[in-house]
């Protein structure tokens, strides 16, 4: 989960990482409080996941709490890059005398956490990373053995910071670290992080994503995700247990394991067809998980058939059918289903198919064959 | 021969006093698989289906010989399963547990690869078969047969369509090893295309990728710089949007890395025949047998 | 520095190790206010680091605050094994159904920490070990990757703690390894671990070694190390930087380093003589320290004679001969020192010593030659 | 040839600005040893006595090709600089610094040992001379001279001692290598037999032990099964009383283990001749060569 730059900032505040002062609001009328609140001048920022915010106008100085809320109003409710804009930040403004790149990472190759340092910051660190790549200080971190001073010293050096942010900076580092590991981040991005014309080293922006899994040991990952708009199909779908993504084409797919949807999608679109959406029933789905996942998928207007791809391992084939014809015995299906069923208990699965014949079933024997004749249903259908 | 589990595999499952430890670790048993003890802290000296129990894997090993374990305990309690077992002397760990956090992984990884040499397969991986000889995971045994071709998947559910499709052609496994699609896998392609190049039964190996991360290119560029066996490719999310998370958290997308074409190309480039959906893979191996 | 039992608590208790609630006393005033406090019964314990206070009656209950303050009356000022009891502690009694062992320590050979657990607590490990090792659960944890839940697992289980014990067991496991990481602890045991009548596990006796390399990361062992009766001449032997230790003989020794010192007292031993301290100026000493350290060693009457032996490495001869010459004139000297000087700066050293003859130096040239004469003085000196 | 350091040291100084670190780091310089570079945070760009200083170690070996460190920062930094010399690729790493917390040295030494091969000697140790070649420590190089006998030992002025009397004999040394006294040193008496044994310039090893522990009973175990070389050996301490502690952490009996006298039956009953005091340990090389 992605959050948002206000939500980040909290996180790394709890870990005593330097961020401005702020507060948030969802109307200019909070806009106003919450620059009364910090006194001074503020800037209001938009709340939105997209990079070029500030290019699209999203953020904006204000020198006053009435000013503050003028702003806000033109802000809340933009549209940045198809992201509608619900809440902005207003934050207490500090003049900045330099701006740098700070992050930590997993690096997956490495097996190790990685620090990653450029005095290069404020813009895009791709584009430093591309164009002058001895501009980013990068030291690996065992997770066994933790961040240990030198590290910070490594980024620091390493990135040539300037003299006077030095200290501040190795100072700023071990909290990010104790933050990107307590809470499951698998980045903690500062960009910029900024030297202030007072000497203060802080996290001007914030990036920081957190590893869903670990939700377990942290509640407040609840309330953070609380905070983000998903589309109401796929709440729907995640509430049902399901893992789904909507697309833009007309053939609803079905499967079990992400790898086998995906390779379900890349033969739908081979034989011709758009997948309209990536839904996998994961491991060892029983009969209620495939009725949900029909019931989802024909909710949306734009299908016109729907391809079920299982190949069952830890889950049961004759699980899966008792699913498909609960859904068809609950809901009005308007579509063609296509179904291949292979591995665990599909023989069973494809019997008990075959002995409730339905206008709206098509049993297929391989999975090119399935996805051919959920493309034709689909071409059919929409013809 | 076969890679990580065979005749002499003496299996302890953590967890199989739960309903899946349970399922699967008699199903493994059933399909030939010495099972020989499950690991249930507080149940030692009881036993499921008269494999006995023990409080510790510690003690599995000692009373039952066991040198390889399965992990099957709900995914806070895994980390700590792994390094149990490593602390043991187990020689091949299988962590079948899906939702274990990055951060516990990147710590118990780091370790165990500086460690004794133990192998960690998983987690959120569908286990390890050696057709014939033993099944120590999830992959159902009836879709395989014996044979030349060494499988290694970062998938579930697509390593059994593409071992399905080569059965069917009358072409049998030596072992099929899901490494499972976490960020941060216990051994990863590289590994285990080592042990299949070393590995007497395996004449040719078909390595199953997906989007997201590098994984793939970096084995295509070991596997040309020290196989001498052929490879047949396949790889999963052409049509997958960019940015999107699709289930295993390694499939995502950003920016040009780790899209299924610069795979697919990275592969090739390494003389690497990529299969365009896993019927084609089949063919490919049919033909390169 | 080995902790005080209460001392021990105290620090355990601040990681949430449970122990019994308990208070100091240094009168039998204090007793009786510390026993109405807690209420109930209690058991008054002699605070003395050594074994065996039970036995030598330091150990006794009390059913009231009047019998504690009784108690207490008597254990105070006790000798128990030369030690005098100076302070009580008075904890709330409770019934004891099991006593157990449990410890953690750092195992030079294997460069890790060592977990030990056994059901049979209360007696001395060191017998349990002799007699029955398999009774004594074992588990290395690598300092790197720390203490894992399944290490409480193996300790308990495969110490076969009582069935009723292992939960509670297995709960405090984590807290007391904190400990010992957190307070830098070389050793921390606690014997017995009891489980109570009410089910309880809670750790009634503690014994916690403290690293004082540590210090500067712990400002509470300066207190810690308050309550510490040092001998009056050890005591200003350290606040002089001087590693010294008393011993039974007559022949004081000075040395540079430890090992050349000990080597140093077996030599003298070897040559007849007995030492009278272990005196280790350490390395790179200056003129002040020597002169200190002799100044230490001449203020026990029981010195007869004292040999100096210094071979200079970071330290410089000649700074020990300015020490030397510095001690001399500054104070009344009633007994030969013998000095030999080797290393870093020696010819110097010897020929400032050389042109301010004193009668009671004695120049040397080797070690062995050294310590025959000390020896030799000693003697001449105690007839 | 000797061992650890020789002809072939580039030498970095961590806290070479420092008052103890540039006395010994220029001292070693003079007796010949290539001293490179110095390392204090904050003071890249400057140099003391021409030896240039970095920030960091890292840049010191990339800007120097240091392969060896030398520590003399205070013990609360001295981990991390321990830790930073071998992040760095530091193939030696020297500490000299005294009063490092064990546990520190427990966290850093553990991890050492599972990495890259790097030899950590120390801390609290005199350091390594091989003389003629390199002196990395605080060991006065004048009483040293070349020769066959390689020397180890926990202690540091007994260590002189015994050169001492050896080169008054005309006996000179391969490497004098002071392992130091603290309970968790990064090379134990094993590690320095075993690249001894493995030298052509030694002939002959002097082992240095002092009571506590058992790596000296360690060391006779593994010498028998081991060494071809012949080892002769000097332990301290015969006098001391149990229970106290002189100086060395390393330094106090418990019961009947870990005392000069057991430590000295361990060595003569694997073969190994001990002296009784140094001028012995002196003549009973003499008479080995």
């Amino acid at each position: 989960m992605d959050l948002f730059e206000y939500q980040g900032k909290e996180c790394l505040r709890r870990f005593e990482v330097p961020v401005p002062e702020g507060r948030v609001a969802t109307t200019p009328d909070e806009a106003v409080a919450a620059a009364r609140g910090l006194g001074g001048k503020v800037v209001v920022k938009a709340q939105v996941q997209v990079g070029g915010r500030g290019k699209a106008g999203g953020i904006k100085p204000a020198g006053s709490p009435e000013e503050a809320g003028d702003v806000a109003s033109r802000i809340l409710g933009m549209d940045i890059k198809g992201h509608t804009v619900k809440r902005v930040l207003v934050e207490r403004a500090g003049d900045i005398r330099s701006e740098y790149y700070l992050a930590f990472l997993v690096d997956r190759s490495a097996r190790m956490f990685l620090g990653l340092m450029s005095a290069k910051g404020g813009i895009d660190i791709e584009e430093v990373a591309d164009t002058d790549p001895d501009a980013i200080a990068r030291v690996h971190i065992d997770p066994a053995i933790g961040l240990s001073d030198f590290h910070a010293r490594r980024l620091v050096f390493g990135a040539g910071i300037d003299h006077q942010a030095r200290k501040g900076a190795i100072a700023l580092i071990p909290p990010l670290y104790r933050a990107f590991v307590e809470l499951d981040a698998s980045l903690v991005e500062v960009n910029p992080l900024v030297l202030t014309g007072d000497g203060r080293v802080m996290a001007l922006d914030a990036k920081v994503s957190v590893d869903d899994s670990a939700e377990f040991r942290h509640p407040s990952f609840a309330e953070l995700k609380a905070a983000h708009d998903i589309p109401e199909q796929e709440r729907r779908a995640k509430e049902k247990g399901l893992n789904f993504i909507k697309l833009e084409g007309d053939v609803g797919i079905i499967g079990n394991g992400a790898g086998l949807v995906m390779s379900t999608l890349d033969v739908v679109k081979a034989a011709g067809g758009d997948p309209a959406n990536f839904l996998d029933v994961g491991g060892g789905a029983g009969a209620e998980v495939l009725s949900n996942a029909l019931e989802v998928i024909t909710s949306d207007r734009s299908v016109k058939s729907v391809l079920v791809n299982i190949f069952g391992g830890i889950t049961r084939c004759d699980l899966v059918a008792e699913g498909i014809l609960s859904a068809l015995g609950r809901l009005d299906m308007e579509v063609p289903i296509v179904v291949r069923l292979d591995g665990t208990n599909a023989e069973q699965g494809r019997k008990m198919l075959a002995d409730a014949p339905h206008p709206m079933l098509h049993a297929a024997e391989t999975m090119l064959g399935a996805a051919a004749r959920a493309v034709e249903l689909a071409h059919a259908g929409g013809a | 021969m076969a890679i990580l589990v065979g005749d002499d595999t003496r299996l302890v499952v953590q967890g199989l006093t739960g309903r899946e430890g349970s399922f699967h670790g008699l199903r493994n048993r059933d399909y030939g698989t010495n099972l020989v003890a499950g690991v249930t802290p507080g149940k030692g000296g009881s036993d499921v289906e008269g494999v006995p129990i023990t409080d510790t894997v510690a003690e599995a090993v000692k009373s039952t010989g066991a040198n390889t374990s399965m992990v099957f305990v709900p995914p806070r309690f895994a980390a700590d399963a792994i390094l149990e077992s490593h602390d043991a002397g187990i020689e091949v760990i299988i962590a079948i547990t899906e939702g274990i956090p990055a951060m516990d992984m990147a710590k118990v990884v780091g370790y165990l690869r500086r460690g004794n040499g133990a192998s960690l397969i998983g987690p959120n991986c569908p286990g390890v078969i050696s057709p014939d000889k033993a099944n120590v995971g999830i992959i159902p045994g009836e879709i395989c047969r014996r044979g030349p071709v060494g499988l290694v998947s970062r998938s579930g559910t697509l390593t059994y369509q593409i071992v399905h499709e080569l059965t069917q052609r009358g072409i049998g496994q030596s072992s099929c090893v899901g490494i499972g699609g976490d960020p941060i896998p216990g051994s990863d392609f590289i590994d285990i295309l080592a042990k299949f190049e070393a590995d007497d039964e395996t004449e040719l190996v078909v390595l199953t990728g997906e989007i997201g991360g590098d994984a793939e290119e970096r084995a295509a560029a070991w596997a040309r710089a020290n196989m001498t066996k052929p490879v047949v490719a396949y790889i999963a999310g052409f049509t997958a949007p960019a940015g999107k998370r699709m289930g295993h958290a390694g499939a995502i997308i950003s920016g040009s890395k780790g899209t299924a074409a610069a795979k697919a190309e990275a592969l090739e480039s390494a003389g690497i025949r990529v299969g365009r959906n896993p019927s084609e893979v089949a063919e490919l191996v049919a033909e390169a047998l």
